[in-house]
Order: C-alpha cells, then structure tokens, then sequence
C-alpha cells in the first residue's frame, strides 16, 4: 500500500515531532510523535517511534510495546464481528457454560500470534449464547472483550472534527462539556474564515481557540483574551498547527480590556491589575507542553533566575501586550467567540465593545440560565440583533442490515449558545423605544 | 398490599419497596424473623417492618430507609432484570394509546421480566384481566409466582408457548394487545384474532426500524388503520447550584462591575464568593438512554 | 358491515345524547349526538342525527347537511395516495400549468357525485409536476387539496387518549400546554387505578379530571380541587361517561384547605373566603355545558331569582363541601396529580398534606423553572423521597416504502413534570440532617 | 463586500441584508438610484445604504431597519428559495466533519439553491476551491450568477450536470465530498473517483432512512470506513416573562403565605400584581422542525 506513483505524499506521512491522535474504537487520546518516549494509551504502554514516515490513518498492532504496522485487510468498523443479533434473549438460560473457549485455550490462541480481534472473533465464534443474545447484549459483550484482547491503534492526523470528540469523550469538563456539534455551531454562528479579525475567550483548554485558527488557515489574526496569570492553550498544541499560524495569534489579559476601552492602557504601564488579578484567579497550568518549550524551560530551570532574566520576561509580555492591543484598539474585530467557566453575562459585555458593528457574536454556556441573562440584558442594551438562544439535539444512527436504529446512549446535553450581530445605535423614531447605552461607544470610535 | 390496591400497614407475607436513594431501591417479602443486609444496615422484618406504616423511616445501624407501599413503578426500577424490560416512560404511553382502564382485557406478549404487566394489570384492576404469553418456561413460572406474591395473580393468566406459532390462546376477547417479540409480524394475525370483532388497539414495541417497517406492512394487510408509530425518550433534569466566576475587566471598571454584581443579586443570585455568583440550574445526565424502541399503535376495524 | 351474528352491539353503537369526537384526519372535535343540532367542523356545518344507530369508528360524508354511511373501502390513512415521491424535485418547471384539470372540469366532477378523496386523487393523477415534487411538497399539496375537497368525517368513541390529542392540537392553551404523552406519564406516576382516593387540582379544561377518573373506571373517590368560584370540568363531559362515574366525584375549594386543615372549617361556616376567592380570581367560564345544565338553566333563568332558591343553592354547596371534607379530612389520600396555570410551587405545599405516606404525586407545569423551586423547597422541607423532575420527547415516524422517516413537524415543548413519593417523618439518626416541618403533620393526623 | 470577507461600509453593487426581525430578512443588491419596499416604508439606496456602515440603522417612514454586512448564515435564512435548502444547523455539523478550511478542495452535489455552497465557499476561502454539480439548467445558471454578485465566483465552479452519470467533472482533487440527491449510493463511486488518492471525506444528506442503508452500503462496497450516521436538531428557547397566579388556601394562612410571597421575591421574582409571581422562563415553539435530514459520514481511503 506504501508503494504508489511517486505522487507528493510527504504531508501525508508522520513525521518526528508531528501530533498524532491515538484511535481504538471511539476512544481518542492526543499525543505527540518523539523518539524513545513512551505513551500510554488504554492501559498498554507502548513506542510511537516505528510510526515514523507511515501513512496518516495507519493502523498498527501494538506488539512489546512497539507499533507494527496491520494489514489493511483487518482495518474495519467494531460493529463487524456482529451476526444478526437474536433482538430478544428468550432462549438465553445462563449456565456459565456459554463458553467453550477455557483460559488455556485463550492463552494458547495468544501465543500462536493472533491479534487482539481474531481472539475476539474466536471468543464469539465459540459462544453457545452470543447469537441469542439481544444486540445490546452482544455490544456489551464484544466492548469487554475488546477491552482485554484488543491491541490495535489507529494514527490519526489532528483536526478539529477529532480534537472535539477526543475532549467531549475523554474530558468534558476541561472544556465545560462543549460538545464537538455545538463546537461546530459556533464556528458558523461567529462566521469564522480566513482573513478576519476573531477575539476569543475561553476555558476550554484551548480547543475552541484551535478550532478559530484552524478555521481560519494562518489568515487574519486572532486574539485569545485570558483571565489570571496567563491564557491556557495546550489543546492549541495538538492541534499540530504550522509556524506561522501562531504568528495570527495574540494574547490579551481580560483585566485590562477596561483600561484599553478607556485609553489608560499605555498609562496603567507596570500592569498592577495584572499581577493582582494572577492572585486573585486560580492560574490554569498547561497539562501538554510542547516539546521546545519544555526544552527551553529545563534550560533555564538551574539556579538562576536573576533579575535579568525577570525583566526580559516582562519585556516580552509588554510588547506582546501592546501588539495586541494594537489589533484590539480599533474596536473592529470581526468576530467573537466566548465559552468559558465564568459567568456569561459580564464576560460578553466586557467584550462586546470590541466588535465593529454588523458582526457576528456566540456565547456558549453550559447552563441556559446565565444565557438568558445574557438574553435579556443585551436586549435591554440595545446594540445588538438576531439574538438567539438555542441548543442541538445530537443523534448516532446504528445503520446496518435488519438492525438499524438510534444508538442506545447518546449524550445527554451539548450545552447552550446565545448568538447575536452588533449593529450600530442610530437616530431612532420617538415612540419606538430602543435604548442603546454601552456600544455607542463601538460606532463612534470605529468611525 | 397488592400491587392494584394500597393498604395503610405492612404486613407478613406483603412485598414491600426499600428505598435507599432514587437509584437504589429492593423488593423485600416480609416475612416475620427475616432480615434484609443494606448498605445503612440490617433491617429485622419482625421489628422494623411488621404493622409499621408503609412510608415509614427505619433505622439501621448506619443510617436510615424508607420502607415503601410498591407500586408497578416502583417495581419497575427494583425487579430482577431476566430481559430487557419496558420502562415506565414507554410504559405510559402504551397504557395510554391502548385505552387500558377497570375492566379492559389485554393481551400480552412476551411477559418478559413482567415489568409492563405489572402496570398493565393495575390499570385494568379489579374488573379486567391480562393474558401474558412468555416463550421461555423459566421466566413464565418466575413471573406467575411474582403475580401471585403480588395477590394480582386472581387477574393474569401467563401461557408458556409460542405467541407466533399458538397465538394468544383466546380468542375474540381483548380490548388490546401488546407485541414485544423479535417478529411482530408473525403474531400480527394472532392479535388480530385475540381481539374482540367490535375492534381494538394493539401496540408493537421493536428497536430496529426494518422489524417497524415489516410490522406496519402487516398491520396494513391485516386490515388495521390508525398506524402510528412514535418514539419518546425522557428527560431527565438534575436540579443543580453552580457557581459562575466573574472575571476582572481591570482597576477602571470597579463602578461597572459593582452594578453588574447588584443586578446579578438583583436576579435570583447569591454572592458565594468574592468574584463568583451561585446560580439554581437543571444539567441532563452525561449519558441518557437514547433510544428504547419504536412503538407502533394501530387500531383493529371491526370484523 | 352491520350485519353480524347477534353479539351485544349496544354499548358499540351510537345513541342520542352520547359524546362523540368528529375526526378527519390529525382534527378532531368533541360533539354530542343531539337531534337536530348543526355542529360545525372544519368550516362545515352539519347534522349529526343520522349517526345514530351507526357503529362508533364510522366514517359519513356529508351531504347536504346529512351524514351518510361512508362504503368501507374508502375509509383510509391519508397517505394512501402518495406516489413514490421524487424527494428532489429538480426536474420542476413552474409554468403554471402543471394541472390539467380545469376548474369546470372539477365542478363536473363534484356534480357528478365524486366524493372528496375521489376528487383529489384526480387532481393528483392530471398534475404533471406531483410525482416529481418532494415529499414535503407532496403533502402540502394533498393536505391543501383535502382541506378544499374532503367531506368525510369518522365518529370515535371519546377516550382519554383522543381528547388528549384532540386538545393538544385544537386548543393547548386551555390545557396549559400539557402534551398527551405528558398526560400519560402523570397517570402512571401517580398510580392512578381503581378503587383508590385521589386529589387533582387542574386548569385544563377538565381533560385531566376525566383522564383521571376514565383510569379509576368508577371505583373510589376522586377530589377536584378548585380555585375561585366553582370547578371547571366541561372537558369532562366530553369523556361521556356513565352516571354512576359522577358520584365518585366530589369538590372541594382550595380557599378552604386551611381551613379542613386546621380544623376551623365547620367554625368558618358562612364561607367568606370563598366569596373572596371569586373576587380575586378570574372566574373561568365553562365553554361547553351539557345539555340537562343548559335546559334547566334556561328553565330557571326568567326573572324569578328569589331567595329561596338561594339558599337552596346553598345548601347544596354546603351539603357537597362537607361530602368532600369527609373524604379529605383523613389526610390519607392515594394520589395527588397538579396540572394548572398557578404557580405550582405554593400549590403542591397546600395539598400535599392532604397525602397519606408512601403515596405518589405529580405536578405538571408547562415551564421549567417553578418546578425547580418546587424541587429545592421539597428537598429542604423533607417528607418526600424519589422526586425527579423530568420532560418527555415525542416523535412520530412516517413509515412509508422507501419514505421512512421521522415527521418532518414536531411538538415543540410538551411541558414539565415533578413527580415524588411521600414518606412519613421518624426519627432521624443524630447527624443525618434532614429537617421536616410540614409533613410531620400529615403522618400525624394520618395515625 | 464579498461573501468570504468583511468590508466595513456599503458599497454599489454589494449585497446586503435588510434586517427587519429576527424570521424577517431580505437581500438587496445596491444600487445607486434604487429604492426597496420595506414593511416600514421605502429604503432609498443613494442617501440610505451607499456609504454608509454595515450595522448602521436605516430610518423609514414606518420605523426603522438595520442594514447587515451578508454572510452565509444571513444568506441561508433570507435566500430565495428554489429548493428545499440545508439550514446552519445541518450546515455547521457537515462543515466540521468534512474538516474544511482554507484551501480545501470539495465537491458538492446539488447545489440547489446555494444555501451551503456559500458556507462552504466561505470556509475554504481564500485558497480553496469549490466544484458544485447542479442536474437543473436554471438553477445551475441562477446560482452561477448569485456567486458572481457575492464575489466568490472565483473560487466555486458550477457544473450543469448530472452527478449520478457523469460525476463531479474532476477526478482526485478533492479533499471533501457532499451529495444532497435522491439516489446518493449511484454518485458514491463518483465522490471516491472525486476524491484525492491520499483519500477524504464525504458526507450524504439524505431524509428517508431506506436512503441512508443503501448509501451505507455504497460506501461500504467502495470501501469507505469510519461509517457515521447522525441527525442534528436545532432547538430555539424564545426569553420570556410569565406571571403565575399564587391561588388562595383561605383566611388562615395569612401568614404561611406571606412567607412563602418573601422566598417567592428572593428567588429572582418580582411580583407584578396582588396574588401573582412573575417569572423569567424561556418556551420552545408549538412547532419545531422535527426531521430535516440523516447525515452520514465517511472517510474515503487511500487509493
């Protein structure tokens, strides 16, 4: 399969320092391809090194901790081991004698070499019940199995359809239960493309701001605003972005949005709301660090931390401040995308302001409640049209012959968006009410 | 007790529902000297139980149940699962969309781990009566007994054969008929006959839409009309109090931030802590049932 | 059809006086069987005196006023003349001559006794664009073609279920919105069945009284509850259900719960509450009265309003106050079920004490957010266990050849449910807190 | 103004969106000298619109409108239907799970009236390139038109075609592949010939069930994997203010219902009259699209 018309396949293999994202089944985990360093994924530990120069999509058996790559002829969906399922279990009597395959024999099928589905396979195969089984019976059945047997992996190349099912699956909280189709929503609702200028505010360990940039190709900029100490970006990371979509991307601390707004950012110099908010949040502490930062800290780790090097870091801040706020202080940004921990309703107003008028907005809560806050203060305010407060309903389809039907489970709640346009205030007719306060600020600085 | 009737106090030989928490409750047959293991402790039947009032709280050594009257919902989240059963979600709208009141008589099959007929012989009671067909021995003689325990033995009859080869062993009597059986399509013409020649209201539930399909395609040979087939899922909505972080915009906007902080009072809120307002909320579970099966209504013209 | 051999018919066939619901396809409307009374449906007027002696689930069409039994063999889904539908309709050409019958054509057709189905299954056939438009489209036409041509209409039995779905298509907002399948799940989750005891307090029409009372078939007692100035259950008359089904129906004012409860009701006598009550509240007005109401009302109405007659009144009212004050005063009823335009949070606390232990109740409300206080002032009172708040999603399916699908419309909000089991208050363990003020009450009083 | 990038005033020639409420929009192709009928009263293009900012508030004889700068979103819910179209919900989901973004190459078939050739063109902007088949001539010709106004005419090609014969017109380009047509398994072959060696996704819309199987088992005889099949339903809570009436328990409760009145106003409730709570909820419409199509997804191998 590796040997094809000498097309340009290079972006298509993996190579040294690419991120990857780990597959079996519906599990995904995020990793990064280095040399002589080991991942665990599903409780087996294993080398990512042999995966080196192969095909994107890959699958590989994991044998003494290296990969191997499979033939193709085994890559397949799990639902393939099925047979018609008995759909009721009327003829089940459970005797414990089901299985005709004992632990020796196991053991001896694992020893001749068979792969993790073959086992299954036979384990099925020997099965009195399995086919009276009902079909949710038998999933059960072959989800255990394939728990203990298994040991294939699929490399995946990262992008952000994967990242968000990754998240939504393994850790919904890091990224307050943002489901990957509301994630989807907004990326529409905020009208995201290449070439514009996108403000984002989020807690959801930077998938919604990879999400933004992927969207948006290395055109345009972006600017995560972060409360505490820093902003918090390493699902940005896995993402695997080329160099210079980070040069798109700024940084701008929430506790000076005000101090912008009012043009005393250049004044508030040595940053004194900076250092005390870092006090007052909680700092979020990247979980991934990528390879070259963690490198240059190890470096630096020793003994000297001097004065030298403090002031350096604050250099470095400044102007990355200021250059931010160079892209911010236009109060023209195309689009804005919040989904965060914090409340809603003084985040979007804090941040509206910044938007020029005829834009898009989304706000994602997990909640409703703060939502409708939201709801009603914009509508209170003025400033803003086509609100609308909506969730997704989210539904998997089984689709197989003579057993098609919903998924048994599905997720219970996606979350909620609140998406709005700003508009510019102007002269409105006496009688039809509509006051506008804080975005008459927008149009008039924006003119 | 009965599963069709209340009675004030728990007596020998009644079945009476432990309930631990919202997801964990145990059928109990009191029976004097006996006692039931919880997780709070040992319940003594004799002492804790007999001539006690049903919803009464006992203690136990590490804490406290409440001893409750059954009910077939009740039963429907404590029963021994020996097969897939019906919740009450399904449930109701089945006993709904069948017409089932006092007196209906109604067919059913397969009586599976009884939980719908349970609910069904309650709505019938004390004049109607339900004639179950279960395939698997084991589980009609298990049943049967349960209905008996239950003293609704007096209005189910249980069959033990084949629905799709022997029918409903009646014929021309029910007001209903239930079909929860891999090929309703066989049995269509078996309901058809089980129910009276002035008409009726039969129900298929099946998961796959190929069997709703096939089944629908013989209702319509068999003459029935009214086919509608629905789905209905619950929704469960946990009642939470979260609280929210408010962010720093920063030294200028004390007075701003100040007024957003009163009206956020102002609306149902509560400062917690400095920086955070604590809101009342409802969140869904992470993962809920998405799908049970479909249920197919139809009526039975008169023939 | 009607010739059978001889079984007992009677309770099958229509008869003066009875309850009907007309149906033409998803309409229905409730209607009584009385001599030479017009009913209009569906902007038709018509006589519905030839249905008796009929079998209920007959289908008539109308003619001239008349209802004539409809042939067996016409009486069918309206699905039926769908074609296989083109589902894309990219072959559509709108010139405006896609039908090639013309209006003469179709006058012809009517004059020659086609009946309404005939008639649109001839515009069907001499449409040119029909086959080829999409499934969505084909409906609509067929549904707009039905509403100008169709003349049939079936006579049901009335039933919980049909005047469920019967309110809920016609007039939700009488019903508060409850949705049928809501309906359902409150008369499993308050155990509604014969022979028991059960409070109901509803604004809706009635409809939730005779589902009630349609589950207890006429065997024990049932309470309805009313605000203002007496209850309201035209709905219930809808039902049609035998005499003897009233007498298991009593009421009782809310403004006089306190009173029941805390002993002063007979002290309270002359009923100032009440009249207060009827001040306060708007009083709802029966829409439809029954027939024996209507005459003796008429008979009564003249000028002759003496005092006499009055205080007949009264006494009769006094005389049902106290019937259903004995009923309730036990404080051991078997279920509660709350279905209202109130507030239900202050009405559940008034009535749940009316509850034996270990006895289910149900409140319905069409928002979310009353039943989430409901919930917290439950679980901070205590004397109530198992308590979920829950909603139902309803959908329908199409299931056609080929064109299986779920329905393209569905009920938007079918409304909420807080459903619980009382308990009796013992004594707690020390340091398992869990305070009970007002239900300690009820297993007092219930001893 | 272009469909896939932001301008900040109005000029001659652009498109814009009237906004007149939230379920009322138009598109306006400006033109010096032009009026438009509004429900307020006339907008004169000249004096109102050609200069002026997106956002800005263009006042009527009637009241006023608000002039938006278009996007694909605002096009989908004010374009002229010719079909039926594919709304933001279905939009949103396709985008994300065919991975577009800027430079992808994707296939699309058919266009019908546009709604998501716009959404996608705007993803894959500035360097991607969209091909869209269209079996209609008018519509094909229409559309082809509608880009060239929107200023993305350079990066979508309109091929009048018929994809179930004669495929997309391009053979291993494509990074994504879509099909919103009838018999989508007769295109399946095509799609894979349209897609890339290295391999891609793709993605059918499709409203009947029985559609979905035999597309299912297209894809999988042409050997696509990660086979997923979903439905996504938007659903809309309308903000509003409900007062509840607090019913009256009679003479003796003064004071328990005083109280609870008390909680009642601490708990985000004003009380709008005498015996009455005023809450803030939010409804769903009577009626909600309950079915607009299955999705199913697949990613196309290496070949």
């Amino acid at each position: 399969i590796m040997a094809d018309n000498g097309d340009d396949d290079s972006q298509y293999r993996m190579k040294e320092g690419d991120y990857v994202v780990l597959k079996r089944g519906d599990i995904f985990k995020a990793a990064q391809i280095v040399a002589k360093k080991k991942v665990i994924f599903e409780k087996q530990w294993f080398f990512l090194d042999n995966a080196v120069g192969h095909l994107y999509n890959s699958t590989f058996e994991i044998h003494s901790g290296q990969l191997q790559l499979k033939k193709t002829s085994d890559t397949g969906g799990s639902a393939d081991s099925k047979e018609a399922a008995g759909v009721d279990n009327r003829n089940i009597v459970d005797d414990g004698k089901s299985q005709k395959l004992t632990r020796d024999d196991i053991e001896m099928l694992k020893e001749k070499g068979l792969k993790g589905q073959e086992i299954i396979q036979q384990l099925i195969d020997n099965s009195s019940t399995f086919k009276d089984k009902t079909e949710y019976a038998q999933d059960k059945y072959i989800k255990k199995k394939k728990k203990k047997y298994e040991n294939s992996v699929t490399l995946l190349k990262p992008s952000c359809r994967i990242l968000a099912m990754m998240y939504h699956g393994r850790e919904p909280g890091k990224i307050c239960h943002l489901r990957y189709d509301t994630l989807a929503q907004m990326l529409t609702l905020a009208n995201i493309h290449a070439g514009s200028k996108v403000v984002v505010f989020e807690t959801c360990a930077g998938l919604v701001l990879g999400a933004v940039m992927e969207r948006m190709g290395g055109f345009g900029s972006v600017v995560q605003m972060y409360p505490g100490g820093g902003p918090v970006r390493a699902g940005v990371d896995s993402f695997g972005f080329p160099a210079h979509f980070h040069h798109t991307l700024h940084e701008f601390p929430l506790c000076r949005v005000n101090a912008l707004l009012n043009g005393t950012l250049e004044a508030a110099g040595k940053d004194p709301g900076n250092s005390r908010a870092v006090q007052r949040n909680s700092v979020w502490r990247p979980e991934l660090l990528t390879l070259r930062a963690r490198s240059q800290r190890s470096q630096r780790r020793g003994r000297r931390r001097d004065e030298q090097e403090k002031k350096q870091r604050l250099d470095e801040r400044r102007k990355k401040l200021s250059a931010a706020a160079a892209v911010l202080e236009g109060r023209n940004a195309d689009g804005l995308v919040i989904a965060s921990r914090f409340h809603p309703c003084p985040v979007l107003m804090g941040l509206l302001p910044l938007l020029a008028p005829s834009r898009p907005f989304v706000v994602y809560s997990q909640y409703k409640e703060p939502l409708v806050e939201c709801y009603s203060k914009l509508k209170e305010q003025g400033g803003t049209v086509n609100l609308q407060l909506t969730n997704t309903w989210l539904r998997h389809y089984q689709v197989l012959p003579n057993r098609t039907h919903p998924v048994l489970l599905m997720s219970g709640g996606g979350g909620y968006l609140l998406s709005g346009t700003t508009v510019a205030s102007g002269p409105s007719k006496p009688g039809q009410s509509k006051p506008c306060f804080s975005n008459c600020r927008t149009c008039d600085s924006a003119v | 007790m009965s599963f069709a009737e209340y009675s004030e106090s728990i007596a020998e030989g009644d079945v009476a529902i432990i309930y631990l928490s919202h997801d964990s409750m145990m059928p109990v047959k009191v029976q004097r000297g006996a006692q039931t293991q919880t997780r709070y402790g040992v319940i003594r039947h004799s002492q804790d139980l007999i001539g006690h009032k049903y919803g009464s709280k006992v203690s136990c050594s590490k804490g406290w149940v409440h001893v409750l009257h059954p009910t077939p919902e009740l039963w429907t989240v404590s029963l021994p699962h020996r097969t897939q059963i019906l919740y009450t979600t399904d449930i109701s709208m089945i006993t709904m969309m069948l017409e089932l009141k006092p007196g209906s008589i109604v067919c059913e099959s397969g009586t599976g781990s009884g939980s719908l007929s349970h609910a069904i012989i309650r709505s019938i009671a004390p004049t109607g009566h339900l004639h179950t067909v279960e395939f698997h021995q084991q589980r009609a003689l298990k049943v049967q007994e349960e209905f008996m325990e239950h003293r609704v033995g007096n209005m189910v009859t249980v069959r033990n054969q084949d629905v799709c080869k022997d029918g409903f062993g009646v014929s021309g009597v029910a007001d209903a008929a239930f079909l929860d059986i891999p090929s309703p399509w066989d049995a269509v013409g078996h309901a058809k006959s089980a129910l009276k020649k002035q008409g009726g209201r039969v129900c298929s539930f099946s998961p796959c839409i190929e069997q709703v399909q096939r089944t629908c395609a013989a209702f319509t040979d068999h003459g029935f009309s009214e086919l509608c087939t629905i789905e209905i899922l619950l929704q469960v909505h946990d009642v939470r109090t979260v609280s929210l972080p408010v962010p720093d915009f920063g030294p200028n906007s004390d007075l701003n931030r100040d007024q957003k902080r009163d009206q956020n009072q102002t609306q149902n809120q509560n400062q917690s802590s400095p920086g955070a307002v604590t809101i009342k909320t409802t969140t869904v579970p992470r993962e809920i049932p998405g799908h049970t099966g479909f249920l197919t209504f139809a009526t039975k013209p008169r023939t």
